[in-house]
């Protein structure tokens, strides 16, 4: 049983179950949308999935004001860099940025980011970068507390170069499975498709996700 | 210092927390009493309450122990149940042994023992015991939590007692005021010092609150009166 | 039923085994047949591990405040023993009450005060008082001070370093004469001819010792025990109300008088000033 | 116990019918030794403005000084009087200036308006957040008690005679009640035209 | 009675005697609150409430090891006999432990078929007897019952926590319910204070709706207790919880 | 040009002088006060034209209510307010300056301030300080982007929700929100909405009490109901204690008669020592 008022003390958090995944022309992310304070939801509707640049996406989990600080700082710096340089600037970039803050500042933040997106020079790429300020690149990657029931599921099913389609198809069984083990990740999944055209996202509502066996 | 605020992650803890456990609750509510010459009159809020929240707003905590004695608890609703309990057996046992009910005087006595058995585990509970004496002249028990008991003529215990105690003090103890003569205060002044105070307390503690239910004990019985207080 | 019993099935599932329901109340009163046994607590070193249950699950704090009562002092003198004591009881910092009553009369020739713990004190000089009684019925004889502080001392002891609080003197007379004993919950007993105790204690000294003499007149006797608990009362805050004089003469305990403090306070004050004055 | 309740001291303001009334005890201890029965907590502040500054001693001096030096120097500067709001608003932030190391006071306002007369009184805890409510406001180590004795008591429209009683009888029987506070007590009642300063005759215990 | 018995039969106690092969000497926490047994397998809220003729309560079937959604067919409103529903939220390993005995309590009464059988208010009370004897010894049963029944034509309902508080209201809810739910269940007295079976159960499938959103360890799949004067009792499910999420589709960034 | 007789005012900004002292107090043992808190139910919801939000006006210190009809709804901006939930002070302190900030902001630019930039300032102010400064805060308003509202934590997360609640009372008042909030609810709805959750807080909640304060902001007007409806009313005393005269035994008595003075320095009690 909870302590009756844990939702009084605890701080905002992403329980969160992220993920992103390359296919044939880019990447997808996606994310569930629960944000909690103890068992307490403060928002089932949250957008985990946030702009760092056009191009750029990054999935937050971990503490929420770390997080949001962090990819405010990040998108600030990016923008700059791309206006110094005339161009949008490179996912290794903006991962690295990401890895610099979260490693000067690891032991005051608690952030664990997957960023993704598309470049002209190395197409749809993924950097995961955990609590601790490590940085690497993957083609699929998942994060947050819900990650644990699925690197299984994850390892068995993810194949590379897969179309669109089946992409999107795989991130959204994967988070559907880790959402309903995880108590702290839930409600709708949100994908987001970053290719060369830019952003395209989707929303799955909670009652619209694929059903497996519950016992 | 107390004003800080520490983060903490419950989410990414998976596995079940290892949690201390806390025997005691405080479940809130205030018992005044005032005793007359031929009366007492005791009252109590009806909120039973944890943390923030408000378990049920209608809660009696007067415990009738014979016809003319009657038991007010605030404090660990759990520990009231038992104690309550364990007091209405003994009363019982000791009317089949002695074919008489015990005197208010004697369950005093009774209450005061029973409370400092549990001395190195007390009842968390604030007790007013009132009643008639062997003479029919109000009487007014407080107790500490493990059983000091001392008779008085007026008493304010539970959540708000420090906020109503002085305001007795002055108006049933006429302390502290000159030129004022002492006669014994009469059965309709006590009952609505009983209703004021509790309305100041309602204001101020957040514990107590809803209504009161007030018993008035005379050579006739037992009367009950409820009266409402704020909700919030 | 008795098919049930003979199956050896008159318990099977039923609510109450091997507790029958007057062992249930019974064992909640435990000290009702046996006076010095108490509750077993279910966590060792109760005077420490009781401190830390001070939260209920929904983090309001739990303040147990048991009622203290504090200075008090008993001297003797060539007229016999003199006990003087205040009269208030804090829980914390909130006044209990004003008027508690500090001296036990545990029988005609023995008194006792008390300091610490209230219901501690009241509690076993109840105890006492009864045994004392037991010991007369017993022996046709009054019990001497010596026994009965012994007594006392003994009965707390078993409970030392459990969290009793008391610092009580016994006074009385027997066959003896006068006598005056202090004796405390850490085991101490001993026999004295000046003691004063509880928080208020170090501010009483001061003016019994100044004033204290063996050959005191007994008006002036009670007069420094009633000025000693005042000038204890002014100055410390948990000490306070009224202040009861007892004397204890050969012929048993007389109750002198009770004076309200703050009736002392400007008496003493007016008659400071007109010291002063002239 | 609590730090605020390290020396002592109870106080209390109302709001009369054009006046507003302060009072505080006038103990001086050190836990529960009481050394003095004369310590002033209540300061003049203006003419018609009053702040007593119940909590640690040490913190009461230095928190009347630093006020002192900040009022005398916009009396300076600005040429005119201090009305209480601006007092108290000071005063707050002077107090939130030290959020994570504060003094330990809750002060306690009570003053007339120098220009409409109009009654102000208003209370802040330690870091400074002004509570301003239309009856009474109450501060130190006697607050629960007072505030039950005072939401009994307190009537609106009191003259300055009545009012007197009223915070009298809330004061003397509160304090009465807790173990840390009384020796005597102090009001001051604010009219337009006069302050009143009496001297209680309390228990002395 | 209420307390497990020796391990085995003149042997030690696990660890106090014998050294088995690979088991580490118990680190013993220092704090003594931390000597008793923890909730492991937890279920959440509880929510019931008193209509004119009965009551409806509703529990979801999820039972969570820490944030692990573990076991989801962990059913919690049990029937006792014609006149009493059981439930529990908290520790389900507890909640099995009792259940067996008020099981056990059942066949026993039903062997001696007197015609007397257990009363809603009897059940209550026991419950909170056991419970308020395991807090004094410091081990306490980390649950948190509600017994829904009928007794002399009246609904009863009331509940006991794991220290032996125990009250009775027209409304009852726990965990998160009680932050939640009964403030809607309140309202919904408030407004109307007999409510009809029909109006009842659309209240509490509304209350496990919001439950489910705002809860982080609830499930979609619950169970609805129903004990009725007239028609006994009847528990239902699993049934599947409302949802409406649309309000995802506006939100955009933070 | 400083010295000790005339000490320069010292800069802005928290002062840490008296940290050392009170952590060596509390080592010693003695307890530290709790500051005032506002347990508190505060919600906002977006309607058709623009933001509502409300709260209730409870203040507690520990388990007393230190001031039963405190303001909770912020000024911020003449087009959005914010509601303060948390350390009392620091809800007042924080939003006084960020309105003090908006309206600069406002001189500069001379336009409406988005709400966006509110938040913002807001959520990076309090990320500063790691959670220290205790303001949970619901942020409403309306600017060129048409109704906003946030809702801010003590640590600086924040989110954007078209309906949400803080405090002790937000599960109670969110009840109400999750079974009976809509998109585009008219005015009216949208008030009894508001009201009721808070209500619902005021009644379930013990650290939230007393009345119900509302407030409408829409494109081009604010509408701040102060006491909106009166959730419960101080029963009424069954006897007046006014007292006789002269029942207080009184030891001295001085009057100080007051003369038409502007200004009066005030001196030390007794003369400063400079040797």
């Amino acid at each position: 049983m909870e302590l009756a008022n844990d939702w009084m003390n605890a701080a905002h958090s992403t329980g969160t179950s992220i993920m992103a995944a390359t296919f044939d022309g880019g990447v997808v992310v996606g994310a569930d949308s629960r944000t909690t304070t103890g068992a307490y939801i403060a928002n089932r509707v949250t957008d985990k999935l946030t702009k760092v640049t056009d191009h750029i996406y990054c999935c937050r989990s971990g503490s929420a004001a770390d997080t949001q600080a962090i990819a405010d700082i990040v998108g600030y710096h990016l923008e700059f860099h791309s206006m110094e340089l005339g161009e949008e600037p490179l996912v290794e970039v903006g991962a690295n940025v990401f890895k610099e803050l979260c490693y000067n500042y690891r032991d005051s933040l608690s952030a664990g980011i997957l960023v993704a997106g598309w470049d002209k020079k190395h197409g749809g790429q993924i950097y995961s970068i955990p609590i601790g300020g490590m940085c690497v690149k993957q083609s699929v990657s998942i994060g947050g507390s819900g990650s644990s029931y699925v690197y299984g599921y994850v390892d068995s099913n993810y194949k590379l170069n897969m179309t669109k389609d089946e992409c999107v198809k795989f991130v959204i069984t994967t988070l559907a499975l880790a959402m309903s083990r995880d108590g702290s990740s839930g409600g709708v999944v949100r994908v987001g498709i970053i290719t060369e055209k830019g952003v395209e996202r989707k929303v799955v509502l909670g009652d619209e996700l694929p059903k497996f066996f519950e016992e | 210092m107390s004003l800080v605020v520490k983060p903490n992650f419950p989410d990414y803890q998976t596995a079940p927390v290892q949690r201390g456990f806390n025997p005691y609750a405080d479940n809130g509510g205030s018992v005044v009493a005032i005793a007359g010459d031929d009366f007492v009159i005791i009252g109590a809020d009806t909120r039973l309450s944890a943390g923030f929240s408000i378990y049920t707003r209608e809660q009696n905590k007067l415990f009738p122990l014979s016809s003319t004695t009657v038991l007010g608890c605030s404090g660990c609703w759990c520990d009231t149940l038992t104690l309550t309990r364990i007091l209405k057996s003994r009363m019982q046992m000791y009317q089949q042994e002695h074919n008489k009910t015990m005197s208010t005087t004697a369950c005093a006595q009774m209450l005061s023992t029973m409370l400092y058995y549990k001395r190195f585990f007390p009842y968390y509970i604030s007790n007013v015991l009132v009643g008639l004496d062997n003479d029919g002249k109000g009487v007014v028990y407080s107790y500490d939590p493990i059983g000091h008991c001392e008779k008085r003529t007026h008493r304010a215990g539970g959540s708000a007692g420090a906020l109503l105690q002085p305001l007795l003090d002055n108006q049933i103890g006429k302390k502290n005021m000159l030129n004022v003569k002492e006669e014994p205060v009469s059965q309709q002044r006590a009952l609505s010092i009983i209703k004021d105070v509790f309305i100041s307390a309602a204001e101020r503690d957040i514990y107590t609150g809803d209504s009161i239910l007030i018993n008035i004990i005379t050579k006739d019985g037992i009367k009950e009166e409820t009266f409402q207080l704020r909700k919030d | 039923m008795s098919l049930l019993e003979m199956c050896g099935m008159e318990n099977a599932g039923s609510f109450r085994s091997e507790n029958s329901l007057s062992q249930d109340i019974s064992q909640f009163c435990r000290n009702f047949e046996s006076n010095i046994q108490l509750g077993v607590p279910p966590f060792a070193n109760p005077a420490q591990n009781l401190a830390q249950l001070n939260k209920d699950d929904a983090g309001r704090d739990i303040k147990i405040e048991f009622d203290h009562g504090t200075t008090t002092l008993g001297f003797m003198y060539q007229g016999g023993v003199v006990l003087a004591v205040d009269s208030r009881a804090t829980g914390g910092q909130f006044i209990g009450s004003q008027t508690m009553k500090k001296i036990v009369e545990i029988n005609d020739f023995l008194l006792g005060t008390l300091a610490g713990g209230a219901a501690d004190c009241v509690y076993w000089d109840r105890v006492l008082a009864k045994q004392c009684r037991l010991y007369e019925l017993r022996n046709r004889e009054r019990i001497s001070v010596a026994a009965a502080s012994k007594l006392m001392s003994n009965m707390v002891y078993n409970y030392k370093n459990m969290g009793l609080s008391i610092g009580m003197m016994l006074a009385g007379w027997d066959k003896r004469g006068p006598q005056l004993y202090y004796i405390d919950s850490e085991g101490t007993r001993t026999p004295g001819k000046v003691f004063s105790v509880g928080s208020g204690s170090i501010y009483a000294f001061g003016v019994l010792d100044s004033g204290y003499k063996w050959d005191l007149t007994d008006a002036e006797a009670y007069d420094l025990g009633r000025r000693a608990i005042y000038h204890a009362t002014h100055r410390d805050a948990y000490s306070g109300g009224i202040v009861r004089v007892y004397h204890m003469k050969q012929s048993g305990w007389i109750h002198i008088d009770n004076n309200d403090c703050n009736d002392l306070h400007y008496k003493y004050q007016a008659e400071k000033q007109a010291i002063q004055s002239v | 116990m609590s730090i605020l309740a390290y020396n002592g001291g109870a106080m209390v303001a109302m709001k009369g019918e054009n006046c507003v009334a302060i009072a505080a005890d006038r103990r001086f201890g050190i836990q529960a030794q009481t050394l003095a029965t004369n310590f002033e907590k209540v300061f003049e502040m203006g003419p018609h403005l009053y702040v007593g500054l119940p909590g640690l001693a040490t913190d009461t001096q230095t928190v009347r000084e630093k006020l002192r030096f900040r009022k005398n120097l916009y009396e300076l500067k600005e040429n005119r009087l201090m009305s209480p709001k601006v007092f108290s608003a000071m005063l707050s932030h002077m107090l939130y200036e030290k959020r994570f190391g504060p003094f330990f006071v809750e002060p306690v306002v009570a003053g007339l308006d120098p220009k409409t007369y109009e009654p102000f009184i208003c209370n802040m805890d330690l870091i400074g957040c002004i509570n301003q409510p239309k009856d009474f406001v109450v501060g130190g180590t006697a607050s629960a008690q007072l505030y039950g004795m005072c939401e009994a008591l307190w009537e609106p429209n009191l003259g300055p005679e009545d009012l007197f009683e009223t915070i009298s009888q809330a004061l003397i029987n509160a304090f009465d009640r807790d173990a840390v506070s009384g020796w005597g007590a102090t009001v001051y009642i604010i009219e337009k035209d006069k302050v009143t300063i009496k001297n209680l005759k309390t228990r002395m215990d | 009675m209420f307390s497990a018995p020796p391990f085995w039969q003149n042997g030690p106690a696990p660890g106090s005697f014998y050294d088995f092969p690979n088991m580490q000497p118990q680190v013993q926490p220092n704090d003594f609150r931390q000597h008793t047994q923890s909730p492991v397998t937890t279920s959440t809220s509880l929510v019931a409430v008193t209509y004119d003729k009965g009551i409806i309560i509703a529990g979801d079937l999820l039972a969570s090891y820490g944030s692990l959604a573990r076991y989801r067919n962990c059913p919690r409103i049990v029937k006792v006999n014609n006149n009493i529903i059981l439930g529990s939220s908290g520790d389900y390993a507890d909640f099995q432990y009792v259940q067996n005995f008020i099981e056990q309590k059942v066949i026993s009464d039903e062997c001696l078929d007197d015609g007397i059988t257990l009363k809603p208010k009897s059940l209550y009370c026991w419950l909170t007897r056991i419970l308020y004897n395991r807090r004094s010894k410091m081990d306490p049963l980390w649950n948190n019952f509600i017994v829904a029944g009928i007794q002399d034509g009246e609904p009863f309902l009331g509940t006991v926590d794991k220290q032996g508080t125990a009250y009775s209201d027209k409304i009852i809810c726990t965990g998160y319910g009680a932050h939640i739910a009964t403030p809607m269940l309140r309202d919904a007295l408030d407004n109307k204070p007999q409510l009809t079976q029909a109006e009842a159960r659309a209240q509490v499938e509304r209350c496990m709706e919001v439950l489910y959103y705002r809860d982080a360890r609830s499930f979609p799949k619950y169970q609805l207790g129903i004990i009725d004067a007239d028609q006994g009792v009847s528990i239902e499910g699993p049934l599947q919880v409302a949802q409406n999420w649309s309000v995802a589709h506006s939100i955009k960034g933070y | 040009m400083s010295s000790i007789l005339c000490p320069e005012i010292p800069s802005p900004g928290f002062s840490f002088e008296n940290c050392r002292r009170n952590a060596m107090l509390e080592v010693k043992g003695h307890a530290m006060p709790k500051a005032q808190k506002t347990g508190t139910t505060i919600v906002g919801i977006i309607y058709k034209d623009g933001v509502i939000l409300g709260a209730d006006t409870r203040a507690t210190e520990d388990t007393t209510v230190a001031d039963k009809n405190c303001e909770k709804i912020h000024y911020l901006a003449p087009n959005m307010y914010c509601c303060g939930a948390g350390t009392a002070a620091d809800t007042e302190m924080t939003t006084q300056m960020v309105a003090s900030q908006l309206e600069l902001h406002r001189l500069y630019t001379n336009r409406v301030v988005r709400v966006a930039t509110a938040n913002q300032m807001l959520k990076q102010y309090l990320f500063r300080y790691q959670g220290y400064i205790g303001a949970a805060l619901v942020l409403g308003g309306v600017d060129s982007t048409g109704p906003n509202l946030y809702c801010i934590y003590p640590h600086g997360s924040t989110d954007k929700l078209p309906y949400t609640t803080m405090g002790s009372g937000s599960l109670a008042a969110m009840a109400v929100f999750e079974s009976r909030w809509k998109p585009d609810l008219e005015e009216a709805e949208g008030i009894k909405l508001v009201r009721d959750a808070i209500a619902a807080g005021i009644f379930n909640d013990l650290g939230s009490g007393s009345n119900v304060d509302v407030c409408v902001i829409k494109k081009g007007s604010v509408d701040y109901k102060r006491t909106y409806d009166e959730a419960n009313i101080k029963g009424q005393k069954q006897n007046s204690y006014k007292y006789p005269r002269g029942v207080t035994d009184v030891l001295s008595t001085k009057v100080v008669d007051i003369e038409e003075v502007s200004v009066r320095v005030i001196g030390a009690p007794e003369d400063m020592e400079i040797a």
